[in-house]
């Protein structure tokens, strides 16, 4: 076990190390450059520009500006070119609430999708396994930003919820009650969005696992022992279906982050897909290099995750 | 299912017919997806039509670029049947004309992409050992990028042009393709009749492209017509964020970009151009897994 | 037990959200006494010296003061100043004391016209000559020295020293050098520059400075000799500060703050992008607690409104680093206004609260603002339609919408800017201005006003916005008039080809408009010129850049045909930046190289002028050269109308009767006054403070 | 005489395929006493293991279809029954053991939890379920049961797995197992283990005993009646010792020559010659 930790600690550091140089290429080897001074300021000097592209190494070749950058992001003292604040405590206000959007949305994506899938498994060639898979591609189909859009045209044309941001305001709460259904209520649209497309994905993959698993030797068997549809459904084939999907969660992040930057524009949600999208446009290079590097470790330890659970759901693997 | 899977009887049935016909004729015996074939064929025909349209023919109801500012904002009517955007454009015309570029953009991303994923996953595949091992870590590290962020970063810093909107896509996305043929290679690489083939001294070429890759063609066109409303999907998110192809070339993405801001005032800006990605992206995921079901049946019985 | 789960997870997610729906919606309708603001995008600080973005200064200008401000009507009054005078001191050199006694006697003989120089005072302090203006401005001083016997003044010269580093030694070393008692003057830029004013010949002193600076090669020092002037004019400012007015944390806000505002601004360290406006000032001096001399090194008239920068707190931030502020004050800052800050998180909101201790009482009625950080106007609308914030700048497009909706009030306001196509001059195709002056009659502006903005604007005249004092209401637009163009083009030469498109010596006319994404008016704008000019035979492609790339690329370095662009306009009168054929190289302003030596004179006049009716006059003849010359072709300028939930708030002022008087709110040319006397809901009134 | 515990009268058993129905098993008629035995014999796709699986109706339906015929079972026609009344004979009256135990045993549940579901259902009257299945270990072999129990199956190697299959199968105490080709999967010493264990098991509990097997070699002494069948149908039915000595059939002749022997002197091994085919 910590042999196994180790070596994918190992890998992780060098695929990491991969990701960076390439993603920094990408950053910093293309058009426009970096302006923190709005719009065609009349009133700043060269020699501030000077002094701005001096501090942020812009004038530096590559290399040398990506091991600047590095370096300080590991010793905490990059700081972004929009406020001079470090990227660090920058991403870490705002993680937060991506990560609890992500984590609603992964519920939601594996337990209706979970629910779908084991529905149709069960009806497997009927109707309802007809009209579940259709449902299930109509969610993969749906555009991400147009059903969001949708949803909030119709909740501002017929309703009086408000629908952006963490909470309301304004607003006195009667109790802690009423705050957490609020907070509830901001995270549960642009989860759900964002949950759409994990649940078809989810519901597929589990309805065919499902129905493999369907034709295996041991389900036979468990029916040959007389024990009901249910138990040889959920017991027998469903433990053994779910383990693909475990492997899937750390395959899912990457998507949900990257689709995130929609959903937090629209929803007006401060997450860090929305200050990334931000940092694209502003070429606020420090942010964006240190978000790749946060955004990939995150889904590496996302694919580690899934790697020791599944291993806790399968006794046969082990982790060597 | 449990059954003899070796009747005799069927292994005859099966005999008679190529595995391509055999696909062929199982797909058409899906409705859901010869309903979305034909969609997909229509979309086609549109596409089409206007791509020659643009050549100077007469295939739309107005000019899709033609401004006529007294008309802008109608609601959708007799005249214009999806109603006209901020500039009096006809908007069912630029759907029609948006029809091009958007299956342009679907279909050559995924080209690139399954290039580079034949490519990459056949030498992966093929030669197996380090080169393999090499090559799937790399697979591996890209899957770690959150993909749409980085075609939205590599897209908004090199210019929203179609060429670079179509390449950023096809680069991100070969992955997928490549380990699924690297699999298949892999299998097929140790199937019996690749082994005699080798042992007759075929060469490697020869290997690759007279047994291998024909024999991995199905699940290899199946993922690309699955891919193909992926990319479509991508491009209109991009133009969402105001990093799609760019006006005044219709997209479907870039239309409901330059409705976004009449999104409480101009439903049809929304709406249409939506459902219609909606609908070609749906038609092609149905026909998509109509055709793997009807390609798995075969290879179930292989 | 699986199953359970398998049923009961997505049921109760489902469930949560009915009931979380539920609440919410229920709660929606209870607001408290609090206002709510949208604005796009993090303040990247709320520190008012450092701030760049728009979304910063809509916050701080709640929590900061600054000595000045301006009025409803868009003319500079005081804030925290109690009062402010101007005046000069202007400085004549002589060669010797006795041609000063001469110098002297004229002027007292002409004592009469003194009223009309504005002159105070004159008197003489060794071999000068020194003279008290009531106005400032070169054009008095410059009318008195002709007067005077050129021959007995010592010609003046500004030598400026731009170094690696080192400014202050090195300053230090020429003022111990033998011929430093010629030096009038010096001043310390940077630790990159200084200068220093010396009478007499200026070849020697140069050499001088030149063979000092040679001894240290490494500062890479260059010394530039500026022209000779014939006297010293400096204007000065006399603030008289409020002596009632405390910081939020208790402290009382003295004439310290002033000079340390003054001082942090011009210290490279805190990278105060508000530096240049203080550039001209010699010196900032406190007479006592509440009394401060501002002297100018010469007569720079807009830069009085450098004065409405809010005030720092000295007691807080004398002696902290840079880093401190970032991470302290910058985020937490502590002001003199009617809100103080009360929390910030990050890209969701700040909320700053009530200051009970507001010196401009009364006020402010309302408990608090929330700043909420929104991405897109559409994301505005959204959060204003579903309350919320309380209220939202329309869209032009929307405006009739909302006006028909009697949910809502409209309050329209001049916008603070205008829209043009600007034609690179560089291009000979538009070069001539009879071409421009076609393309001005061929393009329909006020039917862009009429579509794109649906009327709510005005077309554009020229450089100034039309609520200025300055603005000159003669200039007539022109009129579209297709055959007038033709013709015009037809004079310049251009003659339709084969293909219909116009030629002149085998070129085609045919041109790129580029413009920026993101902003979908002027991608309407950019259509319909293409729409327009293809009707005299133009060709216009479009080309749409991410903002970055599009001022990197094609703006910065003027490689573009033509673009459309807007200028966001503040309310003085200096364009010189943006129209001074100076001012044309890579990364500055005259983007379109525009070059007119008339203009250039007005541009570098009016700076100098502190005279109202002088300033008019010459902007006057400024905007209407330009704007006849056309090298942008001027569109128009936009209204800002704001629409806010019926009855959202009202104004309380004293009755002057001991009560208080209820309003409606209104706008003013300066848009929406501070929003101190703003409470929320007529429901309120009977709770709010006394 | 005892009763018949199995009779099954002219069962035809079709499958839809996309080629339309086929036919895979047709007109059968088989039966079985209690206690007794009864070895189906046939090449692959003849139909044997479609007819072990009819008994208890495990077939997938659809594509399965029984057409015609009936299975009686104790008396009781196991086609006519509803799914309740089908429970309570799976397991409980026939059980099963499959050809491949690696696959037949679920992998992510322990030995323990895997037969303790079957005695639970079935015999709700049984207090200490460990010492139960300790004691069923026991019986078919197994050393250290009480470790064994806890193991996962691809703990055991296939012989314990298959013998596990079979402690599971008896662990309800029913009347007919169905082995259906227990050992083909097996190492030939393990396959001979397996064997006689089933040979005993079957005289120590009386228990009925249908044998599923391509291997004719393997009948021998182990069960009382043979039925050859080809294509579908059964070709030769009858006494082991009988059939054996003197075949009928040509395709059970076919069958014999081609089971190895030691000793034999032939290099290779014999093919099915299909050649009786033609003439037919």
């Amino acid at each position: 076990m910590l042999n196994f930790l180790l070596r994918r600690l190992g890998i992780s550091v060098i695929l990491l190390f991969f990701i960076s140089v390439v993603s920094f290429l990408i950053i910093t080897l293309t058009p426009g450059s970096p302006y923190p001074w709005g719009e065609m300021n009349p009133k700043v000097s060269p020699q501030m520009k000077e002094n701005f592209r001096a501090k942020f190494h812009l004038d530096e070749p590559w290399y040398k500006q990506y091991y600047l950058n590095m370096k300080g992001l590991f010793t905490g003292t990059l700081t972004s070119i929009k406020d001079d604040r470090p990227v660090l405590q920058k991403i870490g206000e705002r993680l937060p609430a991506t990560l609890l959007l992500n984590i609603l949305a992964i519920t939601i994506a594996l337990s209706f999708g979970l629910m779908l899938g084991v529905y149709a498994a069960r009806h497997a060639g009927k109707l309802p396994d007809l009209l579940t898979c259709i449902v299930a591609f109509v969610f993969i189909a749906l555009p991400e930003f147009w059903i969001a859009g949708l949803i909030v045209i119709g909740l501002v044309k017929f309703t009086d919820a408000p629908i952006l941001g963490t909470q309301s305001y304004g607003v006195d709460f009667p109790n802690l009650f009423a705050m957490g259904l609020d907070r509830y209520w901001h995270l549960a649209l642009p989860a759900t969005v964002l949950a759409l497309g994990g649940i078809a994905a989810q519901a597929l993959y589990i309805r065919a696992s499902m129905v493999e698993t369907m034709r295996q030797d041991y389900v036979r068997t468990a029916r040959a022992k007389g024990l009901p549809q249910d138990v040889v459904f959920y017991k027998h084939a469903l433990r053994n279906s779910i383990r693909p999907l475990i492997t899937g969660i750390g395959g899912l992040l990457p998507a949900l982050i990257g689709g995130s930057i929609i959903i937090e524009t629209i929803f007006a949600y401060p997450g860090i897909g929305r200050m990334g999208y931000e940092a694209v446009l502003e070429r606020d290079y420090p942010t964006l290099v240190a978000m790749n590097f946060i955004v990939a470790s995150l889904v590496l330890l996302g694919n580690l995750i899934s790697d020791i659970l599944y291993a806790v759901v399968d006794p046969r693997v082990r982790l060597e | 299912m449990i059954t003899d899977t070796d009747n005799p009887v069927l292994q005859e049935a099966q005999l008679i017919e190529s595995p391509a016909r055999g696909v062929w004729r199982r797909f058409l015996r899906n409705k859901v997806g010869v309903v979305a074939g034909i969609f997909i064929v229509l979309f086609f025909l549109t596409a089409l039509a206007t791509g020659l349209g643009s050549l100077g023919g007469i295939y739309y109801p107005y000019n899709p670029n033609t401004t006529s500012l007294e008309i802008k904002l109608q609601p959708p009517s007799l005249a214009h049947w999806a109603g006209t955007d901020n500039l009096g454009r006809d908007v069912f015309s630029r759907l029609l004309n948006g029809s091009y570029i958007s299956l342009t953009v679907g279909f050559v991303a995924v080209s690139v992409s399954l290039l580079l994923g034949v490519v990459v996953g056949a030498i992966s595949g093929f030669f197996g050992g380090w080169v393999d091992n090499i090559i799937m870590r790399v697979v591996d590290a890209i899957l770690c990028f959150p993909t749409f962020f980085l075609i939205l970063t590599a897209v908004a810093l090199l210019g929203p042009s179609i060429i670079n909107i179509i390449v950023v896509i096809g680069l991100v996305s070969w992955t997928g393709t490549a380990r699924l043929v690297r699999a298949e290679f892999l299998t097929l690489r140790e199937a019996e009749y690749v082994r005699a083939a080798r042992s007759l001294g075929a060469k490697a070429p020869a290997l690759v492209f007279r047994h291998i890759l024909p024999n991995a063609l199905a699940p290899i066109i199946v993922t690309a017509v699955i891919s193909i409303p992926g990319a479509i999907l991508t491009e209109a998110s991009l133009s969402f964020l105001g990093f799609g192809v760019q006006p005044p070339q219709a997209t479907w993405g870039n239309i409901i970009t330059d409705g976004k801001t009449y999104l409480l005032d101009a439903w049809w800006l929304i709406v249409f151009p939506g459902a219609t990605i909606f609908v070609a992206a749906l038609s092609f995921y149905l026909a998509g897994d109509a055709l793997r079901q009807a390609a798995e049946t075969r290879s179930e019985r292989k | 037990m699986i199953r359970i789960f398998l049923h009961g997870l997505p049921i109760a997610l489902v469930a949560l959200l009915a009931a979380s729906f539920a609440s919410v919606s229920l709660l929606a309708t209870k607001k408290r006494n609090e206002m709510s603001v949208g604005m796009l995008g993090e303040p990247s600080t709320l520190n008012p010296i450092q701030q760049a973005d728009a979304a910063a200064s809509q916050v701080y200008s709640s929590i900061f003061n600054g000595l000045l401000k301006y009025d409803d009507n868009l003319e500079i009054t005081t804030d925290l100043a109690k009062s402010y005078a101007l005046s000069q001191k202007t400085t004549f050199y002589f060669k010797d004391p006795a041609d000063v006694v001469a110098a002297l006697g004229k002027l007292l003989f002409m004592r009469p016209r003194w009223p009309e120089w504005k002159l105070t005072d004159a008197r003489q302090e060794g071999n000068a000559l020194v003279l008290t203006l009531s106005e400032p401005g070169m054009a008095t001083s410059q009318d008195i020295a002709a007067l005077l016997d050129a021959n007995t003044m010592q010609p003046l010269h500004v030598l400026r020293v731009d170094l690696a580093s080192g400014a202050s030694d090195t300053l230090k070393a020429l003022r111990e050098s033998p011929s430093s008692s010629r030096i009038l003057r010096d001043w310390v830029e940077s630790d990159m520059a200084f200068e220093v004013t010396v009478a007499g010949d200026p070849a020697d002193f140069a050499k001088a400075t030149e063979e000092l600076l040679a001894g240290k090669p490494d500062l890479k020092g260059k010394v530039t000799t500026g022209d000779a002037e014939k006297f010293l004019a400096e204007p000065i400012v006399d603030f008289v500060l409020r002596d009632d007015v405390r910081w939020h944390d208790g402290a009382p806000f003295t004439s310290r703050d002033v000079l340390f505002t003054y001082r942090a601004i011009m210290d490279d360290a805190f990278g105060s992008p508000r530096k240049p406006d203080f550039l001209y000032i010699q010196s900032v001096e406190a007479q006592d607690d509440f009394t401060v001399r501002v002297t100018y090194r010469k007569p720079y008239s807009p830069a009085l409104g450098s004065w409405m920068i809010g005030m720092l707190p000295a007691h807080i931030l004398d002696g902290k680093t840079p880093a401190w502020w970032v991470q302290n004050f910058n985020r937490t800052p502590v002001g003199t206004g009617p809100f103080k800050f009360g929390e910030w998180k990050t890209n969701e909101f700040v909320r700053l609260v009530r200051n009970p201790d507001f010196f401009d009482k009364p006020g402010p009625w309302l408990d608090s603002i929330v700043y909420r950080v929104l991405s897109d106007q559409l994301t505005l609308r959204l959060a204003f339609e579903t309350r919320q914030v309380d209220f939202w700048v329309v869209d032009p497009w929307a405006v009739s919408t909302f006006e028909k909706d009697d949910r809502f009030d409209l309050f329209s306001a001049p916008g603070s800017s205008y829209s043009y196509v600007g034609w690179n001059l560089r291009r000979p195709m538009f070069q001539d201005e009879r071409v421009r002056q076609a393309l001005a009659h061929a393009v329909n502006v006020p039917e862009m006003v009429k579509y794109i903005i649906y009327g709510h604007g005005v077309q554009s005249t020229g450089i100034f916005l039309p609520q200025m004092w300055f603005f000159n209401p003669n200039v007539k637009p022109f009129e579209r008039d297709l055959d007038k163009a033709r013709s015009l083009l037809a004079e310049a030469g251009w003659k339709p080809g084969k293909d219909g498109i116009l030629e002149k010596d085998g070129k085609r006319f045919s041109f790129t408009l580029i413009t920026n994404n993101g902003n979908e008016i002027r991608r309407d704008i950019a259509t319909l010129v293409q729409d327009n000019l293809k009707a005299l035979g133009i060709e216009v492609k479009i080309e749409i850049y991410e903002w970055a790339v599009f001022l990197k690329n094609f703006i910065n370095k003027g490689e573009f045909d033509a673009m459309v662009l807007g200028w966001a306009l503040g309310p003085d009168y200096d364009q010189y930046q943006i129209w001074h054929s100076s001012q044309n190289n890579p990364e500055q302003l005259n983007v379109v190289s525009y070059n007119n030596p008339r203009v250039d004179q007005l541009l570098g006049d009016i700076r100098q002028e502190y005279n109202r009716d002088k300033i008019v006059a010459m902007a006057g003849e400024m905007q209407e050269t330009i704007y006849r010359q056309q090298p942008y072709l001027f569109l128009y300028v936009p209204e800002s109308t704001s629409v806010v939930w019926k009855d959202t708030y009202r104004i309380r002022r004293p009755d002057g009767k001991g009560g208080w008087l209820d309003t409606p709110i209104e706008t003013t040319k300066a848009g929406w006054s501070y929003y101190s006397e703003w409470f929320y809901r007529p429901e309120y009134a009977d709770q709010l403070p006394k | 005489m005892s009763a018949s515990l199995l009779e099954i009268r002219n069962l035809s058993i079709k499958f839809r395929t996309e080629n339309g129905p086929t036919e895979a098993v047709k007109n059968v008629s088989l039966s079985l006493k209690e206690g007794g035995s009864l070895a189906i014999v046939g090449e692959s796709g003849s139909g044997k293991s479609v007819t072990a699986l009819a008994l208890t109706r495990l077939l997938a339906s659809p594509p399965a279809e029984y057409a015609s015929g009936s299975i009686l079972f104790k008396g009781q026609d196991v086609l006519g029954m509803n799914l309740e009344q089908l429970r309570k004979i799976r397991g409980k009256e026939i059980a099963y053991v499959f050809q491949e135990p690696s696959t037949s045993l679920n992998p992510v549940y322990t030995v323990r939890n895997q037969i303790a579901e079957a005695i639970k259902l079935h015999r709700p009257d049984v207090k200490n379920v460990d010492a139960e299945i300790v004691r069923w270990l026991n019986t078919v072999g197994i050393r250290d049961p009480e470790k064994r129990m806890l193991d996962y199956p691809h703990q055991l190697s296939g012989g314990m797995q298959q013998r596990v299959m079979i402690a599971m199968a008896l662990s309800c105490e029913p009347s007919l197992l169905v082995a259906d080709e227990p050992t083909t999967a097996l190492d030939v010493t393990i396959q001979a283990q397996i064997l006689a264990e089933l040979k005993r098991l079957r005289t120590e509990f009386n228990m009925g005993l249908i044998l599923i097997t391509h291997n004719i070699a393997i009948i021998q002494g182990l069960c009382d009646r043979i039925a050859v069948m080809f294509r579908g149908e059964v070709v030769e039915y009858g006494d082991t010792t009988s059939v054996l000595r003197s075949p009928q059939h040509e395709y059970t002749k076919a069958l014999m020559t081609c089971v190895p022997r030691l000793g034999s002197k032939e290099k290779r091994l014999k093919t099915i010659d299909y050649s009786w085919l033609a003439t037919k």
